[in-house]
């Protein structure tokens, strides 16, 4: 393949003809062609990336208004030899399988003349309802790394394959022990080519679970994570386990989870949640109670006790009530009902599963009949193989989808071993820690260029399908295990195509009808060998009882999560993941220490964040390792307890894993250690987890933390945290209210109560006009206004507060499909971020005003406190984006008409039009409108972090939306261009448009389908449906703009 | 020939005659420039120029420069047009409805008021153009036939509405000011000897010769120009309020803006002229001309409008408690209780407390006492603006987007600055301009003058 | 209806010499200055003569002749005694200045008859025109895409497969495609990159220069303009924004007053007024377009809700006030339909 | 061939009393040229009050018209848009949002027509050359100009009349 591939924007570029040069740095460039694609000359070759790139910089620039002054020669070059599947303009999908060794999500590819430019869920045959979470939408991001590495390397210089695979072959084929070491692998043919190679292999995973999986073996024999069905479970208690986010296959459990939430059922699942750190799975709780990582244990051993009738000591008299209410409910649900637990600790699972058969969940909401095949990562045998390498005994190691050197508890020892392996090789796409370490790099394809086919248990066979020729040269992992190894078919294409026709030969390429069909679906039926284990097996739980109740803790406990944006870590160098503010603490860009606001005051930490409080910086300690962080205030994190996010402090000896990995500046330079090595951005928490009887434990019981006097600031999204009781913007109740009133008309319900006026007629036919004759705010209208609500389409979205998890996938989605700039840390700190869907989080307060009179509290120190959360609040997530309003204070104030309202509903924002005085954003209640303070896709600032800086990450933006120039105004247009499509595709077959035919990239990837969107104006959408709820309202009815957008009451079964 | 009663304390000091009221302007005109102006003009327009940078720094940047986000779209920008605004509206108010009401005093400080209102409400239309994103479009704002369709500006927009006040008050004041600025050119063009000044102040001075059909015409001119002019200066600055009147931001959304905002315009403008003329009839030896009474009397405006900001202020307050709206009081509440506090207490403390100094008589009839008031107000009046705008917007509806605003140098630098290129145009005009309405005076001086009315107490 | 395409007879299709010569607009503006000098220098020699003859009179009555002062002083004079005509004139010329300079505004980034050589001088005349091929053979995406695309290489080859030579140019232009695509006409096979010969279709592995084709066309980028809406829904020929295009040799923007002409040719040609390809030309169709409401499911849909709803039958009835239901009427003066 | 005289007095009170007295004679007085003007001046040498103020009206109601019937043609004859929902279906429904565009824009045009006419009809524009007689006149100095023509009398008989009135300087000037 070739090997000098060089991105290029056009012939000029690929001539580096000055002229080219500096039209780049222009802000204003006339258009270049949009309609024609650079020559594909050698369409095996790997020239996408050059092939559209012309394209993208058609759509990606805006053309200044007096560019047109003199005529532009304008290039458009057609192919010389088109492939038949590609019109141009026409979007192609392609189902494919999203696994990284966390997340695990069936996909849908969106591309656009053969360029990968959007990610989603794939809900017709994906696996459970087929959704996709943040990180795996800005997946795609990472495709477009120009870090990643163009072709093998030795010692850090560049080689060729076939010198590579003579090294390795022999290396392979030679003495001593030849190992992989790989995070799970879940792709059978995979593992036979593996196994082909005839190595040890031994398989972790950066989040361990192999207790959980031990604790199912001792009790069932099925050494496996079992299957969770969240969608049966009426009673949920999860101890520290973020099920929501990060634990498992949390892409599957958030919509099983939404399903039972709805009030409308006339029941509500009830979710206890007991946990150190605010988890994003705990902010949606119903009953949250705080308790240190070291009760743990302790309170899965009392909920076993207090299911049995017994009573629960040693615990705090507030974990105890909860554990009996939990104890309670779950009781009353027997086998509808769900304990999870976080910990990696052996007793604890154990104990949580006697729970579980106890209440006979097993076979219901758990099972083990088709076990997972994730996660199944020994941690013993890793720290097995880690003694090896240091002792010499290893002489191979490959490394395969995982950064040991990063990652691994024991990371030091893996390294000073890696360094005594004679021969190392990494299959990693970027020179990342474990790759400049190995003696060889054989870069792996990016998922999206690669075949694969992945299993997650034994009923489904899922495959990866590239969309999109290899950008760089590198090469199938499995090729090159096919390559090593003595077998004879080294083609990976054809070892794949075997597994499932052993008579498959390249002639049947297109011909195998089964496959075809498979590769359309991106799924097919496996072997399905369903297991039916004996869950009856008596476990025998007081060894693992005394063991918890013998756990200590110390004055300060560490507990380290995953953060929904940054991963396991291996999302570091996406700046549109980096940027998406963090679903709990709203903090972008980076990595911090959560704490308690009591423990904060006692050590005199700043608990106030913003553009310039900065955050106190702190030095926690954990058996002699250290990491400097600043402190967070969060609210519901258990005093005397830290939280610490894994993932990130990544490429911390200047390993080149991507720009947007690194800290920038004020100017948007990168900030470098006095050794000139770039900061990483936050700090590796990995060497703060431990190993104990061969499993790693991700939490500390015994930390110190001591104040360094250091400043840093944290660049958060939301620097106000409560609603100070502005119940119209945010309305919620208890289910048991909502019980109450649930049969009531829109608007009378005392939870969501419609604004009333007074007006000088009977309305209330009393024969007299007085203080009680009123009528709802949306009967008033100033004007004869404009038809929106009766003609034509009226588009419409409902968002449900009580289903939104608040997990941002809807953030990152909207970034994608509308180009939003990214705009880096220096900018949001200053509260500039572009994001057009944000999800407003807020905690509940402890006062009100109302308290306030009772104490005889000052309004004004009433505001005050109320400002301040409360220790353990309640949380609500209000997705909140332009409301589109038929009476938009937005509009009106614009002197130029840039922004005007279309009879279908629309709250037009017109970008060449617009002059940017900001008036508009000024008069926008809901502050959802953003401007373009600087030319993000020119200015310097910018360079390492807005994808629009580098020739290969401009491939990413969506050629249908126009990236806005500087100086004008943006915000949400509820995905005009999908709209547009929409219609103009019904129009073409001559139908109506039907409900759900156009979806917004947000509630596309909404995993809960909190957010839905239709067409208002058609009495048969669902959006109608929901709009006409009792708990739909209008945030800030009183003011009379008339949106678009409804919310659904908040329901808490508390 | 008309007289007034003895009583009145004269305008004119000094037994002064038609000649030496003409002496006393052209001669510094004619004579070379004094080593103190030379030195001013030299300080501001440095300061001018640094001005300057900052906004080509800010054009060729982005308005990213300033300290602005996402919830603060406005600042300093609008706050400094505001301020400039209002300053703006002294000078016409003088002269349009004080000859209105025929205030002969008015006659001393008009000229110079006018030019201090023409060169503010330059400064003025300075702030809207920068403070676009896309300045080079500016021009969008005016409704020109185009190929686009056409497309029309918006004319529900008070932004508009604000592009047709202000260019009509400045270009009205500019030719009501030139208008009366002719006849006295002419006397310059009697007086100059140098043939190149000589012939500039001709071409200037429109061939002016002081025919009585002219001076009748003019009268009466002059007299339509003020009626047109004061309902004018009224409008302007009722509009500009009308920016955040129409708007629904808690803390803007109120009726009372437009009368508020016009006499804190006057208080504000007042108070510049002071500061100025204080200064100027030092530097040009006019303390014959503007004397102590001048002062007096607009101290005493300034006491009017000065209390009737005040009273605006406290409606504000009542009103937001009164309507029971929870965003509309919070939005005061936050205002002299939250972070911006001091802002509203420093504008507390300089419009509302140091005007009601002027009812001591000591105080009012004290240059020094007048000069530093007039600088405390001016402070005063920009705060003013500065907490309509930044406090009201930082903390709206939804408090996940309340934000903060923190100026930064731009900021700083383009407001400083736009001091400078005003300064630079005041000292411009009391070199090369009549700095008095010579031929106005002139009329007066058998009426108010010192010697004439000493003859006639005799 | 037949959407686009259909094409004049094949007999007397024109022949077009390749590089058609922009048409000099005749600037009236040069006549003008030109008549306006030619009055002036008699004015002036007039006043001169005038002058002369008055001195004569004088001398013979035996006065002092007039002072002898400058032409300009003189003129000054002149225009002080008839300062009516003066400022006539004066106003005059600032009203003319202003038309100029305002057409010359209203003219930027009008590309009228803008026709850039091409890489290949194609020629549209005798493909469309003698030829008879419809516009959506080689523009084919023009149905089902926003874009109508150039077409690729390939397309050309199924037909210059066989035509190897050309009547007009022989074989200069044709060879051109087959060194983009690799094909060897003396064997009729295609090369591959390796430049094996002998293959029956074209090779992706050849490494040719692609046809760099210069655009003719350019909408800025805030502009979403999809053919397959107009072609396709709209059933809008391609001459109404194209022109004749069988009447070309390369790609050009036809003039709007040319497409007007082409009414009898292609009747149900809207016809309009403002420059080609500007938004005002846009904007104009749109008012001018009519929908057929019981074309097709999605508009019956519309028609309902606007039957079902009170405000629906006042809106309806505001539509057809002149009998028909324009584009504009359903939202297509809207700036989001095309800007987004 | 005739005389013209101009008469000089050092006070605008001398020189009113001077024109009382001569026009009481039946002399015409042509023109009076002074540093500011004389009150008093115009009925006794007969200047007619000026239409200016009429003129300025007619601008105002011209700029009214056209502000008006402009914005109906933009907002709601050629390009109606829905903006925030306010009506763009008749003149009346947007008239509020209308008023203060009309207003700026008619006092607009009053004040500048009405300037305008005032130079032109004084003839005072840029580069026009002084006529005054003398350049005190712009001083303090106050000239009255009286022509044999425009008079009965001859020559003598006036400047014995004007001799006897307080005059400062008198100068006497024969042109063709």
């Amino acid at each position: 393949m070739a090997n000098n591939k060089k991105y290029w924007s056009g012939l000029d570029e690929l001539d580096g003809t000055e002229a080219f040069k500096e039209i780049q740095a222009k802000e204003f460039q006339e258009q270049i062609p949009v309609d024609q694609f650079l020559a594909d000359e050698r369409h095996s070759s790997t020239t996408t990336g050059r092939r559209d790139f012309l394209k993208f910089m058609g759509f990606s620039l805006t053309a200044a208004t007096l560019a047109a002054c003199e005529t532009p020669v304008i290039k458009s070059i057609p192919y010389t030899n088109k492939p038949a599947e590609i019109t141009p303009g026409v979007a192609n999908y392609y189902a494919s399988t999203y696994y990284d060794g966390m997340d695990y999500s069936n996909v849908l590819v969106k591309t656009r003349e053969g360029r990968p430019i959007f990610i989603k869920g794939n809900t017709s045959t994906g696996i459970g309802a087929g959704k996709v979470n943040s990180r795996v939408i800005g997946s795609v991001m990472s495709l477009y790394d120009k870090a990643r590495l163009d072709g093998p390397t030795q010692n850090g210089n560049s080689t060729t394959w076939d010198d590579l695979d003579n090294a390795m072959s022999a290396a392979v084929s030679g003495t001593g022990r030849t190992v992989v070491l790989s995070n799970t692998i879940v792709s059978p043919s995979t593992v036979k080519a593996i196994e082909a190679l005839g190595a040890e292999h031994v398989q972790y995973d950066a989040i361990s679970y192999s207790a959980l999986r031990m604790a199912q073996a001792d009790a069932f024999g099925v050494n496996a994570v079992p299957s969770y069905h969240f969608s049966k479970a009426e009673v949920i208690v999860s101890i520290a386990a973020d099920f929501l986010n990060s634990w498992l296959s949390s892409t599957l459990y958030a919509p099983d989870y939404a399903l039972l939430r709805g009030p409308e059922r006339g029941k509500q699942s009830k979710h206890f949640q007991f946990e150190s750190a605010m988890t994003m799975t705990g902010t949606n709780a119903d009953v949250r109670t705080m308790i240190k990582p070291s009760e743990e244990g302790k309170v899965a051993a009392g909920l076993l006790a207090a299911l049995k009738g017994a009573t629960v000591s040693n615990l705090d008299a507030g974990v105890i009530k909860s554990i009996n209410a939990a104890a309670k409910s779950l009781n009353s649900s027997k086998g509808k009902s769900l304990v999870v637990a976080g910990s990696n600790d052996l007793a604890t699972q154990t104990i949580v599963a006697a729970i579980n058969q106890q209440l006979g969940n097993y076979g219901s909401t758990l099972d083990l009949e088709r076990p997972s095949m994730a996660y199944r990562g020994d941690d013993a045998s890793v720290s097995d193989l880690v003694k090896d390498m240091n002792s010499g005994k290893i002489s191979t190691l490959i490394t395969y989808g995982c950064n040991p050197s990063y990652d691994l508890p024991n990371a030091d020892a893996f390294n000073t071993g890696l360094a005594k392996v004679k021969t190392s090789v990494c299959m990693n796409g970027v020179a990342d820690e474990t790759a400049v370490r190995s003696t060889f790099v054989a870069p792996d394809h990016h998922y999206l260029e690669s075949w694969n086919d992945l299993s997650l248990n034994s009923g489904r066979i899922d495959l990866v399908q590239p969309t999109i020729e290899p950008i760089f040269n590198t090469r199938a992992a499995q090729e090159s295990f096919l390559n090593w190894s003595s077998s004879e078919n080294s083609d990976w294409y054809t070892f794949l195509r075997r597994q499932y026709n052993a008579s498959y030969t390249s002639d049947a390429m297109y011909s195998d009808s089964d496959w075809n069909s498979a590769i359309h679906d991106g799924t097919m039926t496996g072997n399905d060998s369903p297991e039916s284990p004996e869950y009856t097996a008596a476990i025998d739980t007081t060894q693992a009882e005394r063991k918890v109740a013998s756990v200590k803790g110390g004055a300060f406990e560490l507990v380290t999560y995953v953060k929904a944006t940054a991963g396991s870590g291996n999302h570091a160098a996406n700046p549109i993941l980096q940027e998406t503010p963090d679903p709990v603490s709203k903090v972008t860009w980076d990595n911090y220490v959560t704490m308690s606001k009591s423990d904060m005051d006692s050590m005199g930490l700043n608990t106030y964040i913003a553009q310039e409080d900065m955050g106190s910086v702190v030095k926690v300690t954990v058996n002699g390792k250290s990491v400097e962080l600043p402190a967070f205030m969060q609210p519901g994190q258990k005093p005397g307890t830290l939280g610490i996010a894994l993932g990130y402090g990544r490429g911390s000896n200047g390993e080149n894993i991507g720009q947007a990995a690194f800290q920038t500046g004020e100017q948007g330079e990168h900030l470098t250690h006095a050794s000139g090595l770039p900061m990483p951005i936050g700090a590796n928490a990995y060497p703060l987890t431990s190993t104990s009887e061969g499993y790693t434990i991700y939490a500390n019981y015994d930390v110190s933390i001591e104040a360094t006097g250091a400043e840093y600031p944290l660049a958060c999204t939301q620097i106000h945290n409560t609603y100070m009781g502005r119940e119209s913007v945010v309305k919620e109740t208890s289910f048991d209210s909502y019980l109450a009133e649930a049969g009531k008309k829109k608007g009378e319900a005392s939870w969501n109560k419609a604004h009333r006026l007074n007006v000088h007629e009977d309305t209330n036919h009393d024969g007299v006009i007085d203080a009680r004759d009123k009528k709802n705010t949306s009967a008033f209208d100033l004007w004869h206004s404009h038809p929106v609500e009766e003609v034509g389409h009226r588009w419409g979205m409902t968002i449900d507060l009580t289903t939104c998890t608040g997990c941002s996938a809807c953030v990152t989605a909207c970034n994608i499909e509308n180009n939003v700039s990214v705009v880096g840390k220096d900018e949001v700190l200053r509260h500039r971020d572009m994001h057009w869907i944000r999800i407003d989080r807020y905690y509940a307060s402890d006062f009100s005003l109302e308290k306030g009179d009772e104490e005889g509290v000052g309004v004004i120190d009433s505001y005050g406190r109320m400002e301040d959360p409360s220790e353990n609040p309640q949380t609500v997530h209000m997705p909140m984006m332009c409301q589109h309003c038929n009476h938009a204070p937005c509009e009106t104030v614009c002197p130029v008409a840039a922004t005007t309202h279309s009879n279908e509903g629309l709250n037009q924002m017109t970008y060449n039009r617009c002059i940017g005085t900001r008036y508009c954003a000024n008069n926008c209640p809901y502050k959802v409108r953003r401007f373009n303070w600087f030319n993000y896709k020119g200015y310097k600032k910018f360079e390492h972090v807005n994808p629009a800086h580098d020739s290969l990450a401009r491939l990413i933006l969506n050629p249908d939306v126009t990236v806005r120039a500087r100086g004008v105004m943006e915000k949400c247009s509820m995905c005009v261009q999908r709209i547009q499509s929409g219609k103009l595709d019904a129009k073409k077959s001559g139908t109506p448009i039907l409900d759900g035919q156009i979806e917004t990239a947000c509630a596309e990837s909404c995993p809960s389908n909190a957010i839905k969107f239709g067409d208002l104006n058609d009495s048969g959408s669902e959006v109608r449906t929901i709009s006409e709820n009792n708990r739909a309202y209008h945030a800030l009815e009183e003011i009379g703009v008339k949106p678009n957008v409804f919310y659904m009451t908040k329901v808490r079964n508390s | 020939m008309q007289r007034e009663s003895a009583i009145r304390e004269p305008l004119i000091l000094g037994h002064k005659t038609y000649k030496d009221i003409t002496d006393d302007v052209v001669g510094p005109i004619m004579g070379p420039a004094p080593l103190g102006w030379k030195i001013m003009i030299t300080i501001s327009s440095i300061i001018a120029i640094y001005g300057i940078g900052s906004i080509l720094y800010l054009i060729g940047t982005g308005v990213g420069v300033w300290g602005l986000n996402k919830t603060v779209g406005w600042a300093w920008d609008i706050t400094n047009f505001v301020w400039w605004v209002g300053i703006g509206h002294a000078g016409t108010l003088i002269s349009a409805v004080l000859l209105l009401f025929r205030q002969k005093w008015r006659m001393a400080i008009n000229r110079s008021a006018e030019a201090m209102t023409i060169f503010a409400v330059i400064m003025a239309a300075v702030f809207p153009g920068i403070h676009m994103g896309r300045i080079w479009l500016a021009y969008y704002v005016f409704p020109l036939p185009n190929q686009f369709g056409s497309i029309w500006v918006n004319f529900n927009s008070p932004l508009l509405w604000d592009v047709f006040a202000i260019s009509t008050y400045f270009s009205v004041s500019l030719v009501f000011w030139y208008v009366g600025l002719i006849p006295d050119f002419a006397t310059i063009r009697d007086r100059m000897v140098k043939p190149l000044p000589k012939k500039i102040y001709g071409i200037l001075s429109f061939g002016w010769s002081g025919r009585a059909k002219h001076w009748n015409r003019f009268e009466e001119l002059s007299l339509v120009l003020a009626g047109i002019a004061t309902p004018l200066v009224f409008s302007v600055h009722s509009i500009v309020s009308m920016d955040f009147a129409t708007s629904v931001v808690p803390g803007w959304h109120t009726t009372i803006f437009p009368p508020y905002f016009v006499s804190g315009a006057v208080f504000s403008g007042f108070a510049m002229v002071q500061t100025l003329l204080l200064v100027m009839r030092k530097a040009y030896k006019l303390e014959d001309y503007i004397h102590i009474k001048h002062v007096e009397y607009m101290n005493i405006v300034m006491i009017v409008t000065g209390s009737i900001v005040g009273v605006a202020y406290l409606t504000e307050l009542f009103i937001s408690w009164y309507s029971g709206v929870e965003y509309e009081s919070y939005a005061f509440i936050n205002r002299f209780s939250g972070p911006y506090s001091i802002a509203y207490w420093t504008m507390m403390t300089c419009n509302v407390i140091s005007p009601q100094l002027f009812w001591f008589k000591k105080i009012r009839r004290s240059f020094v006492a007048t000069f530093i008031i007039s600088i405390v107000v001016n402070i005063g009046m920009w705060f003013e603006r500065y907490v309509i705008i930044v406090t009201s917007l930082h903390r709206d509806y939804l408090p996940s987007s309340w934000g903060e605003f923190i100026p930064t140098a731009t900021d700083v630098g383009i407001f400083i600055g736009t001091l400078g290129i005003f300064l630079t145009l005041f000292l411009t005009f009391t070199r090369f301009f009549p700095v008095l309405a010579l031929n106005e005076l002139k009329t007066i001086l058998k009426s108010s003058g010192e010697s004439y009315r000493n003859k006639q107490v005799k | 209806m037949d959407v686009g395409g259909d094409t004049a007879s094949s007999d007397n299709c024109p022949t077009i010499d390749y590089n058609t010569p922009e048409e000099s607009d005749s600037s009236n503006a040069m006549w003008f200055l030109i008549l306006l000098i030619l009055f002036t220098v008699i004015a002036l020699s007039a006043a001169g003569v005038k002058r002369s003859l008055t001195d004569v009179i004088a001398e013979k009555a035996g006065e002092d002749l007039l002072p002898d002062t400058g032409y300009l002083a003189r003129l000054g004079g002149w225009a002080w005694n008839n300062l009516v005509m003066v400022s006539l004139i004066g106003i005059f010329f600032v009203l003319y200045g202003v038309v100029v300079g305002y057409s010359a505004l209203m003219d930027i980034g009008i590309y009228s008859n803008y026709s850039p050589e091409q890489p290949i001088a194609f020629n549209h005349s005798i493909h469309v025109c003698e030829n008879e091929i419809d516009c959506k053979y080689c523009h084919s995406s023009a149905y089902d895409s926003k874009h109508a695309g150039i077409p690729s290489a390939n397309v050309c080859m199924n037909c210059h497969k066989a035509i190897k030579k050309g009547r007009r140019t022989g074989t200069e232009e044709i060879e051109k495609i087959y060194a983009a695509i690799g094909f060897d006409s003396s064997t009729g096979t295609y090369l591959d990159g390796d430049g094996n010969n002998g293959k029956a279709l074209p090779q992706d592995s050849y490494n040719g220069e692609p046809i760099k084709w210069n655009k003719v066309h350019n909408l800025p980028d805030h502009v979403f303009f999809s053919h397959q809406q107009h072609v396709n829904v709209g059933g809008l020929q391609c001459q109404n924004c194209h022109g004749d295009v069988s009447t070309f040799s390369v790609g050009r923007i036809a003039p709007v007053e040319e497409i007007n002409t082409l009414i009898d040719t292609y009747p149900g040609i809207i016809q309009l007024s403002k420059p080609a390809l500007t938004m005002g030309w846009c904007i104009e169709c749109h008012n001018k377009a009519e929908i057929d409401l019981a074309s097709s499911g999605y508009y019956e849909e519309m028609h309902d809700r606007l039957m079902n709803s009170e405000r629906g039958n006042e809106e309806l009835r505001r539509y057809l006030e002149d009998e028909k239901i324009t584009v504009r009427e359903l939202g297509g003066w809207e700036c989001s339909k095309c800007h987004y | 061939m005739k005389k013209v005289f101009h008469v000089m007095y050092d006070d605008d009170e001398k020189l009113l009393v001077a024109a009382r007295e001569l026009v009481g004679k039946g002399i015409h007085v042509n023109e009076v040229f002074s540093p500011f003007p004389i009150h008093g001046i115009d009925p006794v040498i007969g200047i007619k009050r000026t239409r200016l103020a009429i003129t300025s009206f007619m601008y105002a109601m011209t700029g009214l018209t056209i502000a008006v019937s402009f914005m109906w043609y933009t907002m709601i004859s050629d390009w109606p848009m829905n903006i925030g929902g306010k009506p763009s279906f008749s003149l009346l429904e947007n008239l509020p949002a209308f008023i203060p565009v009309t207003f700026e824009f008619s006092v607009l045009c009053a004040a500048h027509g009405m300037v305008i006419t005032y130079l032109l009809r004084n003839g005072t524009l840029p580069g026009m050359p002084a006529t005054n007689p003398d350049p005190r006149t712009t001083d303090n100095m106050f000239v009255m100009e009286i022509t044999t023509d425009s008079n009965s009398m001859n020559a003598e008989e006036l400047e014995t009349a004007i001799k006897n009135t307080a005059l400062f300087e008198l100068s006497i000037k024969e042109i063709k």
